[in-house]
């Protein structure tokens, strides 16, 4: 074993917090740069290991970059054991350039800004730690470590209602947790020897009688359902998003939804085989209703921010409707596409707002109109970005949609998917809605006469995402591959 | 055990000690209390002549009696203003410390006497004494003889730099 | 033996009483210096008394009048810096180390 | 060259790229690049064709990269057989006609380079759709020629109207494309693959059920529905003239809006394994070619004519090919397809000229209103030349390029009674509406003087075009003139060869029908001894339902939008209320019960908790004393403790009672001792050192 690459993912990040925590209060230059350039570490190293997995360990599906066992706490075989498969990899790349891009964009928070830069830190350790974590405990410590500083993020430097958000989502969260907790307990005291190894464990579950399957699958599912959110468990979403700043929208959007449906894949599907045959229905139909209903509730949103909220909503149904289609590597590849692609996507889309926010201190969609003239090259960005997420061909969220919908109709009833893709106008019709009442038509100039366009930093922040979306919308391939084995060993854990 | 002419010996000086102790506890005027000190080490000295440890009794004499007790005047001299008699040298814990303390000598005492069984030795100390002392340090205690010659010089050089004038 | 660990004793006691009481820090080291003396005289007690062999008390004793030379050097050369910056060598003065 | 032919679309693309990234800066060399490029592009679409020819049409096929996924190849190929090196030949000619034109139309326009960009980005996608061999391919084109169309009609976005219509024409062809998708879907699953080749052999073999083929068909067709303006979705495209005109004459008349009709004659293997489909097909085509050519009769702005009447002649052409494969699948042989792939060529040609030179008149006298216009025939020679060339074009009168291929159209209806008439129908109104387009522009009195004296001709990049369009209009169709031995019918087709004999009964028909309906605009509104508005009058009913185009936006507004926004709002209500509702509920009854905690928590628990911290306070202000800073106390007091340690050691007091209770007691006493002893001389020292401190 050489280097612990994953652990470094994890570490390097509190390592940075610490010595941002040592930093002096005032001098927020220092504070900002040493942050960013901190998280460049732990996306350089997701970055080589994307690069090193698809070279050496695509090919096959079992765990890469293995670290340990390491006996943690040995009376309750608690390990810390940490790897990585081609479901992490992506995931941690996103995660990896999320973070740096967030941080980036993070340069106009003025107050207590080594709280934040800290928190920051502490959250990307705890985001890559999910991604990584081979053991319960460690998963589920991961999971809650990252809530506590999402909580400061949104509940300091959020919005107006930023305490009710802040509060909601914390909870909504803890309360899906428990259920998570209860289950993994279930899991512990029915394994025999008692063990927390999410591997091993995969045994245990399928061996399980049914009826506890399907009580553990449902804990597991509400859990993981709060995070995605699936619908009807979204209304901390739109809360969280708005009140949220800008940086920790984009985490929230880019990577915190992903650890559900990640969640799904890594933990519930494989474990409860039986169990996931008689709900995958109903996990495929609340993902075509979130689709749909995600879709027209933005349509009918006045607020910048919340459409692309809601729009989130939407775009996490289609995950669901491919986790719902098990029998078919297409519809889970077109999954884990889609939440690569939504992550870029959003992620850009939510820095945009953002970008138009610090300028205008609104977001009230009515409040603009023909911003085209003005702000060409902002413009341009934005209506790439929102063209992309309406899923225009050339662009990752077409590819992944596409994916889902060939996958969900060859393992689904037709007619759901026929539905489902009813989602693709509505989601027309939203953006296009937007992009037009914002950037075309007149221009105020007296009211917005003073707006200036987007700044070097700033576009640095997007062009990563905006080339990345394209990449994978023209030659989504590597990805493809990346990931190719280990869904294949997925599905066939699933159909066992 | 104690013979005879020893023992007289012995209680004149214990009574020395104990009354010029007292008195340098208690006088008012600092430099008085000094001079007892002196007495006092002195009668101690005789003490250790009385134990046969006649290279400590000459030690005590010359570093005790010789240096540090002129070193004490001096200070006094140097800092205090000896005709201000006025000035109590006791502090207001005198009255529980004073209990306290005789307390702590009544316990010492019955703790002593308690004691029942000593292990007496047999034998005589070595009859150089002052020949052995000079061989035990320069052997068996050589190094606590270098640590406490660099102790020394130590507080010779700390000493030097506490006292100096402040130049600026 | 027993007088002598007696004397001993007495001594250390009214060096103690010193200690706590003096209001002057010379005297608490004169104080000092008793109990000194009579941590010595317990030593060569002992000594000869109670060790087979050897002079060990006696060189632990010689040790102590060293030791207690330095410190008497030390403990005055603190009491000028005191005396000069608080113009006075009382305890009371000097007990700011307090809430 | 044919090998090479992926170049053709590339060379746009690259414009594009290097307009975007570089020259976008620099109007002229922005446009120069992209000309030199779509000009580069139609020598060597030229050239694919003229290859093509000399293989009679064989197709070539070419794979670059395939994957393969879970049974299901993507791939990305050309597929260049002689519809594809013709539609080449169409697009590379209209759109660097356009371009040309385009140097002239929006000299002055602040976004002269984007212009161009998206032209070129266009010019891309609908290349590379008419290349790809396979459906996903064409599906990702297709969606891309959607873009661009929404960002060239909208290309003036300062306007409310244009970008409105671009927003339309987006979404409206998107309701399309969703039954694209549900019919790529369909093949993808019951085929296995996306490949021309692949699916028509799937289709051949009958391994896919006759109703799943007839359903993929519709479904696809639906997309051809969306892009090429079919009834039901026809609304968008008449106000896609919003846009710039070169815009309106490349993608709304001339490419873009063939594509549908492409698509159907691409995957004709498919209608002609359904009949049902088929007919639907047709029956779609001959709805909306009719209600469009009764709209056209009425309405006042020159480019909504001329949408309209695209969307007429678009019907036609899926008529046209709808009839081929419902006949063919009942085994008859049937001039549909070259027919439809032929009016497909020249309609390209006449309405592309049609509606430059419909811009060119339009930048002269700064109006769409006909009713406003008049007399221009003298003042803008080449324009009205070139514009009644394509206007008897259209019309489909002898020997012009319009009739070869209308006129075949005619004889694909012969066997269908119903449609045979109503083609004719169409054909007298097609006639009827451009002629009076002409008169009323180019003939007669001027109706604005000021306009009319302010009217010019256009600068010569824009009439060169018109002139190179009008050449094309007149001859382009000759190319099937029937007595060729190998002409378009043996070139272009679909199955077997069929070489239709001449029917020159039909010809003549037809022409007299076309030329009636030429005559009778000519009474109306040139020698105007009918009086068009005393028509309106007697037909009030009919010509304000006409003149509202059939109320279909309306209509759709009051039965699809407003409703889906409504239940958008309703569905937002919802979320905010109910389900937000209930979370923030259990949040509500959650805070209540805490509530009642609190008040268990403040008063009971909380209160033993503060009572012990008053009591710690309290305690801490007696103790503080202890801390006295003064070295001697501690030495005193850690004297107390040994002494005190030392009596209960060694059994001088005897105390019967448990440590904890004697350490409790002890380190009591100790302290009351000390604060006592402290209380008692603590005012005195405290007064002292005040004194000493001043």
């Amino acid at each position: 074993m050489g280097f612990p690459l994953l652990s470094s993912l994890i570490f390097l990040p509190i390592l940075g917090m610490l010595i941002v925590m040592f930093l002096p209060k005032e001098r927020h230059a220092v504070i900002k740069w040493t942050a960013t350039i901190i998280s460049i570490f732990p996306m350089l190293i997701s970055f080589w290991l994307t690069w090193d997995y698809f070279f050496n360990y695509a090919g096959e599906a079992a765990m890469a970059y293995v670290e340990g066992p390491l006996n943690w706490i040995p009376i309750l075989n608690i390990q810390y054991y940490l790897g990585a498969d081609g479901i992490s990899i992506p995931l941690l790349a996103l995660t990896g350039l999320l973070s740096t891009v967030s941080l980036l964009a993070s340069f106009n928070i003025n107050v207590r800004v080594k709280e934040y830069f800290a928190f920051f830190l502490l959250l990307e350790a705890g985001m890559m730690g999910v991604f990584v974590a081979l053991d319960f405990f460690l998963f589920y410590v991961f999971w809650e470590v990252m809530l506590v500083p999402m909580y400061f993020l949104i509940g300091v430097w959020g919005g107006p209602r930023k305490e009710y958000a802040a509060i909601k989502f914390f909870l909504y969260t803890l309360f899906g947790s428990i259920f998570m907790l209860v289950a993994i307990l279930i899991m512990y005291f029915t394994s025999e020897p008692h063990s927390l190894n999410m591997l091993e464990l995969r045994a245990t579950g399928s061996a399980m009688p049914y009826s506890l399957q399907m009580v553990c699958f449902i804990f597991f599912f509400i859990a993981f359902a709060i995070k995605v959110p699936v619908w009807p468990f979204h209304t901390w979403l739109p809360d969280a998003h708005v009140e949220a700043p800008t940086a920790v929208s984009v985490i929230l959007a880019g990577v915190l939804l992903k650890m559900g449906t990640y969640g799904m894949l890594r933990v519930s599907w494989p474990m409860f085989p039986e169990a996931l045959r008689s709900l995958s229905f109903w996990v495929a139909l609340l993902g075509a209703i979130a689709i749909i209903y995600g879709a027209l509730v933005s349509m009918a949103q006045k607020d910048l921010k919340k459409l692309v909220a809601y729009s989130s909503v939407s775009h996490m149904g289609y995950c669901m409707l491919a986790l719902g289609a098990i029998s078919s590597v297409q519809a889970i590849t077109g999954c884990m596409f889609q939440m690569v692609s939504h992550g870029l996507i959003t992620g850009a889309l939510f820095l945009l707002v953002g970008v138009l926010y610090d300028r205008a201190h609104t977001r009230e969609i009515a409040a603009f109109g023909g911003l085209g003239a003005k702000l060409p090259v902002y413009s341009g960005i934005m209506v790439f970005f929102s063209m992309a997420s309406l899923g225009l061909p050339g662009m990752s969220g077409f590819i992944s949609e596409f994916m889902i919908f060939v996958g969900a109709f060859s393992a689904l009833s037709k007619v759901m998917v026929g539905i489902s893709v009813l989602g693709v106008v509505l989601g027309a019709a939203y953006m296009l809605r937007m992009v037009q009442r914002i950037f075309l038509g007149e221009f105020d100039q007296k009211r917005w006469g003073g707006l200036f366009e987007i700044n070097i930093r700033e576009t640095i922040t997007v062009a990563p995402l905006m080339l990345l979306t394209l990449w994978i919308g023209i030659y989504p391939k590597p990805l493809n591959d990346l990931m190719a084995a280990t869904l294949e060993n997925l599905v066939n854990l699933m159909a066992r | 055990m104690v013979e005879a002419g020893v023992g007289i010996i012995f209680w004149i000086l214990t009574f020395v000690i104990i009354v010029s102790a007292l008195l340098v506890v208690t006088l008012k005027n600092i430099f008085h209390s000094a001079l007892f000190l002196i007495l006092c080490l002195f009668a101690v000295a005789g003490i250790f002549i009385l134990l046969h440890a006649e290279f400590l009794a000459a030690a005590q004499v010359l570093i005790y009696v010789g240096a540090v007790s002129i070193l004490i005047i001096f200070a006094i001299m140097l800092t205090s203003n000896m005709a201000s008699k006025k000035i109590i040298q006791t502090n207001q814990n005198a009255l529980v410390a004073f209990f306290a303390c005789l307390m702590f000598l009544v316990v010492t005492l019955v703790l002593i006497n308690k004691t029942g069984v000593w292990n007496y030795s047999t034998r005589n100390l070595p009859a150089e004494n002052i020949l052995t002392i000079g061989k035990l340090l320069m052997t068996d205690f050589m190094l606590p003889f270098e640590v406490v010659s660099v102790l020394m010089l130590a507080a010779m050089i700390g000493a030097i730099v506490l006292a100096r004038e402040d130049k600026a | 033996m027993l007088y002598y660990l007696g004397l001993a004793a007495v001594l250390f006691s009214i060096g103690l009483f010193g200690v706590i009481t003096r209001r002057n820090v010379i005297g608490i080291l004169m104080s000092l210096e008793l109990m000194f003396n009579a941590a010595n005289i317990n030593f060569v007690t002992f000594n000869k008394f109670i060790l087979n062999d050897g002079l060990t008390g006696q060189l632990f004793a010689i040790f102590i009048v060293v030791v207690a030379a330095a410190e008497a050097t030390v403990g005055l050369a603190i009491v000028l810096l005191l005396y000069r910056n608080w113009r006075g060598i009382n305890t009371d003065n000097v007990s700011i180390m307090k809430w | 060259m044919t090998e090479n032919a992926y170049l053709i679309p590339l060379l746009p693309l690259f414009a594009f790229v290097m307009i975007v990234f570089f020259m976008r800066w620099n109007e002229k060399l922005s446009s120069g690049f992209s000309i030199a490029m779509i000009l580069i592009s139609w020598v060597m679409a030229l050239v694919v064709l003229i290859e093509t020819l000399g293989r009679y049409g064989e197709p070539y096929e070419a794979f670059y990269y395939i994957t393969a996924f879970n049974n299901i190849n993507f791939e990305i190929g050309l597929l260049v057989d002689a519809l594809t090196a013709i539609m080449l030949m169409v697009v590379t000619t209209v759109g660097a006609c356009v371009e040309i034109y385009s140097l002239g139309y929006m000299k002055d326009d602040p976004r002269f380079s984007r212009f161009f960009a998206y032209l070129s980005l266009f010019l891309f996608s609908m290349l590379g759709l008419v290349l790809a061999n396979n459906f996903f391919m064409i599906f990702i084109f297709w969606e891309l020629v959607g873009l661009t169309s929404y960002l060239l009609i909208g290309f003036w976005f300062e306007k409310k109207v244009a970008a409105d219509a671009g927003k339309k024409a987006f979404i409206t062809t998107r309701i399309g494309d969703l039954g694209f998708i549900v019919g790529l879907l369909i093949v993808a699953f019951y085929a296995g693959t996306f490949n021309f080749g692949g699916v028509f052999d799937k289709v051949a073999s009958g391994v896919i059920p006759a109703g799943i083929i007839t359903v993929a068909g519709i479904f696809l067709f639906c997309g051809a529905i969306g892009k090429s303006a079919q009834f039901p979705l026809h609304v968008w495209l008449p106000d896609a003239m919003e846009g710039p005109t070169p815009v309106s004459a490349l993608i709304h008349a001339a490419t873009m809006v063939a594509a549908g009709v492409y698509l159907v004659a691409r995957i004709m293997n498919i209608f002609v394994g359904s009949a049902e489909a088929s007919m639907v097909v047709a029956v779609i085509g001959l709805i909306t070619s009719f209600i469009a050519a009764t709209i056209g009769l009425v309405q006042n702005d020159i480019k909504r004519v001329l949408a309209y009447s695209t969307v007429s002649q678009l019907g036609y052409m899926i008529m046209a090919l709808g009839l081929y494969g419902y006949d063919t699948a009942h085994g008859h042989h049937s001039a549909g397809y070259v027919a439809g792939t032929l009016h497909l060529m020249t309609h390209a040609f006449f309405k592309g000229l049609l509606f430059l030179a419909a811009g060119s008149v339009i930048h002269a006298v700064h109006t769409n209103d006909i009713q406003e216009m008049g007399g221009l025939g003298p003042k803008m020679k080449i324009t009205s030349v070139t514009f009644m060339i394509a206007s008897l074009s259209i019309a489909g009168i002898f020997p012009l390029s319009g009739f070869w291929s209308k006129d075949e159209i005619i004889a694909t209806t012969l066997q269908h009674p119903v449609f045979f008439v109503f083609t004719l129908l169409i054909a007298f109104m097609t006639a009827f509406y451009m002629w009076r387009l002409c008169f009323l522009t180019f003939f007669g009195k001027p109706r604005d003087q000021h306009r009319f004296d302010h009217a010019h001709e256009s600068p010569r990049v824009m009439t060169w075009p018109l002139a190179f369009l009008g050449f094309l209009s007149i001859f382009a169709g000759w190319v099937a003139i029937p007595w060729l031995p190998h002409g378009y019918s043996s070139f272009v087709y679909h199955g077997e060869m069929h070489h239709a004999a001449p029917n020159i009964l039909l010809m003549l028909i037809s022409t007299i029908v076309a030329g009636s309906g030429i005559v009778l605009a000519y009474f109306i509104y040139y020698k105007e001894k009918i009086s068009a508005d005393r028509l309106a009058e007697k037909f009030r009913p009919l010509y304000t339902l006409l003149y509202n185009k059939y109320y279909f936006d309306e209509i759709y507004q009051f039965l699809i939008i407003d409703p889906l926004m409504k239940f958008a709002d309703f569905m937002w209500t919802f979320d905010a209320r109910i389900i937000d509702g209930a979370v923030n509920g259990t949040a509500w009854l959650t805070i209540l019960w805490s509530n009642v905690k609190l008040w268990f928590d403040t008063w009971i628990v909380d209160g033993a908790v503060n009572g012990s911290g008053w009591l710690v306070r309290q305690g801490a202000r007696i103790l503080r004393f202890l801390q006295s800073g003064s070295m001697q106390f501690y030495v005193l007091f850690i004297l107390i403790i040994i002494v005190v340690t030392g009596l209960i050691k060694f059994e001088f007091i005897r105390i019967d009672i448990q440590w904890p209770v004697i350490t409790v007691v002890f380190v009591l006493g100790v302290t009351l001792l000390g604060i006592l002893s402290r209380l008692a001389a603590g005012k005195e020292g405290t007064a002292q050192r005040l004194e000493q401190e001043e």
